[in-house]
């Protein structure tokens, strides 16, 4: 039972990044919710390379101590967070710039496209 | 190539389209060769009415905007697009949670189903 | 050893190289940018060309990067294949041959459209990690893979989108895309990763072959299909699309017809190869054809009361994705029944699929001709446009064309496409042909009025000194009006060569496995 | 931004070319410890923060050549697409460095097999990634007084 906490923990905080995505008013608030959903999905990446009596896919430490694990989730999980990056750095630029135009942060205000 | 795409039901061959618009475009220039050239430019004849008033120099004075297009249709639906309008309120918070929630509902049905 | 068996990864380093070298030949100025960025979307259409040809004749191409030989399947001491693996059937390949082509009409039309503006090395770079992505998504055999290309071609279009940055608006929709398509991505990813765990694979063709329906299986499909039908800009969350469409520049409005294309193809391959008659219940299937039935209206009756023409035809964008998803929904209905497959169920398929092939085409051509207006005039607002038809003939000409495509108007291609939709799902249930006919009718409303208010009536004085477009931008236009009018014209050689093949690919989801696995794990 | 005080800018002198030396060996050792060129070149890439917050704008500013980080950009992601392209008659992205594993055990040289263009593949990665964050992290400075300079007129698509 104890081995699916790391799941619940994960869903905790997909959840928590929703919550903030959906109630926060503020941009930055609301970008610091999409990070922490992003941060739920690497953890999740994460607690899914770990199989019972694995040891971790680093050559000299496994090497006669049994079975290591795929490093593949390790691999994703890299790739995801250079993606989250990307975006990340992206949007807080966006974020900037909204901020220069609109001169606010609160989105009930950002929103002249619609109809 | 020209062959015809059976559809079940019927076909379609673009070649036979192709000659009824021959055929038709044939007949509307024929037509436009009955109407009579004895008019005479620079007169009366060939300048426009507007209900009698003088015809204003710009032409976008006289022309219709887009807005006003199917004023009728609009008017006629007005509560079904009032409906649709207030959907697509701009409001990024509703963009996410229409996302959610239909994410949210498919993912329920299709554990119940 | 012969050089075919290098294009399915030329089809990606040739965009790759595009949008990598395009810094070192900015140094040497405008002119050759220009070149650059032409020649370099010529050669990848040219290479899509190839790889379709070579589809056709040989059948199924799979490429294995990185492994000793390009076409080793299942490398040496690897119970199941986890190098980066690409996978080109029919589908595929007639997929990228769509989205190549809008990608070079656009590049071609942008390098005189985008002449205003700075930042034009950004803008040439991110135009091809675009079309990178896009591409990617649409030959890659690897689960996530096509994860790492939807968010290149996303990363890079929430980019393009805000590239006019001193407009509000282009910042407010590429924050609005961005924000739905991140959590979006977050649950492909978490789709993704849930198969992983159950599977221990990632390649789409090993997974298919061990499917087989649990709990876990039906909610990684709810959250794929959600997710991807999100990006193709399904109902009841495609607001992002029209305020994307809108306010990107128009050549690369242009490409993004072709990136939703893209996931429209990430859903299909989802549904048809991955779970396939798997999927047991009629659930998804119903799910999909609501969905499209759903976008199809709405969209086209938002379409018809929207005044700014590039907004007008995002809408239109929005049900036009609705044709397709109703089409390959009926498809999907009738996959596991040879009777019905037999009796609509494929010519739904064909319908479908032709009708994506048209409508990258049109729509991309729709948009570039809004593009030229805003090019030619300033503004996008049709209270404002008028009596440009004496001013601008070609794009006028090009215009009715497309205008005539979209509308399903008999000698185009669009008709085609359209009456084997009809037809097929009026066998399946009379309501939905007649929904997408009342579709058609109100698209083919909404489209004259567009053509009524900005090219016909009296000539407005504030354009009197309106000139047509330069030649480049004219020529991006005429060539997708020429693809057009090839389709229109040869219905029965596109179906039988293009169309037919891709559908077939589609359906046979044991040959998409037997590919990569080659007998069994 | 204003410079900080002399403690702060004595202990940036001292930690930033420290960790310009850690992110270097972060790529280097790339293909045989955690880590690798992203890591690293993220790690490398904190050089310019460090500066930017310690010294502030003003001083960096008469450092800074933004001209070298992106021929770093632009180098790094040609020199990865070339090692692809160098494998070619066997596959994109092939291997064509590495020593097979049966000649390593037969040289009796060290416990770990060379990792071939995996290692230069790191590298060329590092390169990149320092010369893109730390274009970031200029881009988003400058973004705070992007329009300072010019009133931002109606809508208008048009910046030149």
């Amino acid at each position: 039972m104890i081995g699916n906490a790391p799941f619940l923990i994960v869903g905790v905080l997909f959840l928590m990044g929703l919550i903030a995505v959906l109630t926060e008013k503020n941009l930055v608030k609301i970008a610091i919710g999409i990070s922490i959903i992003e941060s739920a999905t690497n953890m999740f990446l994460i607690v899914l390379g770990y199989r019972t009596g694995g040891t971790v896919p680093v050559r000299f430490l496994a090497a006669g101590e049994g079975v290591m694990v795929l490093p593949t989730p390790q691999a994703l999980t890299l790739t995801a967070i250079v993606i989250a990056l990307a975006t990340t750095a992206l949007m807080l630029s966006l974020i900037m710039l909204l901020y220069r135009h609109y001169g606010t942060l609160n989105i009930d205000e950002i929103r002249r496209l619609r109809g | 190539m020209w062959s015809k795409v059976y559809s079940g039901f019927g076909y379609w061959d673009v070649i036979s389209w192709l000659i009824f618009f021959l055929i038709a475009s044939f007949f509307a220039l024929w037509l436009r060769s009955l109407g009579r050239r004895d008019y005479k430019e620079g007169t009366e004849q060939d300048e426009i009415y507007w209900s009698g008033n003088p015809v204003p120099e710009d032409g976008s004075e006289i022309t219709v905007p887009a807005s006003s297009a199917y004023w009728g249709f609009r008017k006629a639906l007005e509560s079904y697009y009032s409906i649709l309008t207030n959907i697509h309120s701009g409001h990024m918070r509703d963009y996410v949670g229409y996302f959610v929630i239909t994410a949210a509902v498919i993912a329920a049905l299709i554990l119940i189903v | 050893m012969s050089w075919q068996e290098h294009l399915p990864a030329m089809i990606l380093a040739i965009p790759l190289l595009g949008a990598f070298a395009t810094p070192l030949f900015s140094l040497g100025g405008k002119t050759l940018r220009n070149v650059w960025m032409v020649s370099i979307s010529f050669i990848t259409m040219i290479v899509a060309f190839l790889i379709w040809r070579t589809v056709t004749v040989n059948g199924v191409l799979v490429y294995v990067m990185g492994a000793e030989t390009a076409t080793l399947a299942l490398p040496s001491g690897m119970a199941y294949p986890v190098r980066i693996i690409l996978e080109i059937d029919a589908f595929s390949a007639f997929m990228a041959l769509a989205g190549s082509i809008a990608s070079f009409a656009g590049a071609m039309y942008s390098i005189h459209f985008m002449d205003r503006f700075s930042g034009l090395s950004r803008f040439t770079s991110l135009y091809f990690l675009q079309t990178a992505g896009m591409l990617g998504m649409m030959v890659t055999g690897d689960l996530f893979n096509f994860f790492v290309f939807l968010e290149i071609s996303s990363v890079a279009s929430f980019g393009l989108v805000a590239f006019w940055r001193d407009r509000p608006e282009s910042v407010e929709a590429s924050f609005k895309y961005m924000l739905v398509s991140q959590l979006s991505a977050m649950m492909v990813l978490i789709a993704i990763g849930s198969l992983y765990g159950r599977y221990n694979a990632l390649n789409m063709a090993g997974i298919a072959s061990m499917l087989h329906l649990g709990v876990v299986e039906k909610l990684v499909l709810a959250f794929l299909v959600v997710a991807l039908a999100m990006k193709c800009g399904a109902f009841p969350m495609h607001m992002w699309m029209p305020d994307a469409y809108a306010e990107a520049p128009a050549g690369v409005t242009c490409l993004l017809v072709a990136v939703s294309q893209a996931s429209l193809y990430g859903l299909m391959r989802v549904c048809y190869t991955l779970y396939g008659t798997t999927m047991g219940s009629s659930f998804v299937p119903w799910v999909i054809i609501v969905l499209g039935m759903a976008s199809m209206f709405f969209g086209v009756s938002m379409a018809v009361v929207q005044h700014e023409v590039k907004r007008l035809m995002g809408y239109h964008s929005i049900s036009q994705v609705g044709y397709m998803l109703l089409a390959l929904g009926v498809g999907l209905l009738s996959l596991g029944n040879p009777q019905t497959m037999a009796d609509y169920g494929f010519m739904a398929m064909k319908g479908g699929i032709y009708h994506i092939f048209n409508y990258t085409m049109y729509k991309g051509l729709l948009f570039l001709t809004a593009g030229s207006l805003y090019y030619a005039t300033g503004t996008r607002d049709l209270d404002k446009l008028g009596g440009l038809a004496r001013r601008m003939p070609y794009t006028t000409f090009m215009f009715v064309i497309a205008a005539a495509a979209i509308s399903g108007l008999p000698p185009f291609n669009g008709f085609v496409s359209k009456l084997l939709i009809y037809e097929s799902t009026f066998a399946l249930h009379p309501f939905l042909a007649v929904a997408a006919l009342v579709t058609s009718v109100l698209t083919l409303a909404s489209f004259v009025k567009v053509f009524q208010t900005a090219f016909l009536g009296p000539e407005k004085k504030c354009y009197a000194s309106v000139s047509e477009v330069p030649a480049s931008m004219l020529m991006g236009m005429a060539l997708l009006t020429i693809v057009i009018l090839g389709l229109s014209l040869f219905p029965s050689w596109v179906l039988s060569n293009l169309v037919e093949p891709a559908a077939k690919a589609l359906v046979d989801q044991s040959g998409y496995i037997g590919a990569i696995m080659g007998g069994g794990l | 931004m204003k410079p900080l005080s002399v403690v702060v800018r004595t202990g940036c002198d001292l930690f930033a070319w420290f960790m310009v030396i850690f992110g270097a060996y972060v790529i280097i050792h790339g293909d045989v410890t955690p880590g690798g060129g992203f890591q690293g070149g993220a790690v490398v890439a904190t050089f310019l923060a460090f500066l930017l917050v310690a010294y502030g704008w003003n001083t960096l500013k008469l450092w800074l050549q933004e001209s070298v980080y992106n021929a770093m950009l632009g180098f790094g992601l040609l020199c990865f697409l070339v090692l692809g392209f160098m494998g070619m008659p066997a596959s994109f992205f092939y291997n064509f460095v590495a020593i097979p594993a049966a000649e390593v055990a037969k040289s009796g040289h060290g416990i770990i097999p060379p990792s071939g263009t995996i290692a230069l593949m790191d590298i060329a990665v590092g390169i990149e990634v320092t010369g893109g964050l730390s274009l970031i992290l200029v881009y988003m400075f400058k973004g705070i007084h992007l329009f300072d300079n010019y009133e931002i007129g109606e809508e208008s698509g048009h910046d030149r």
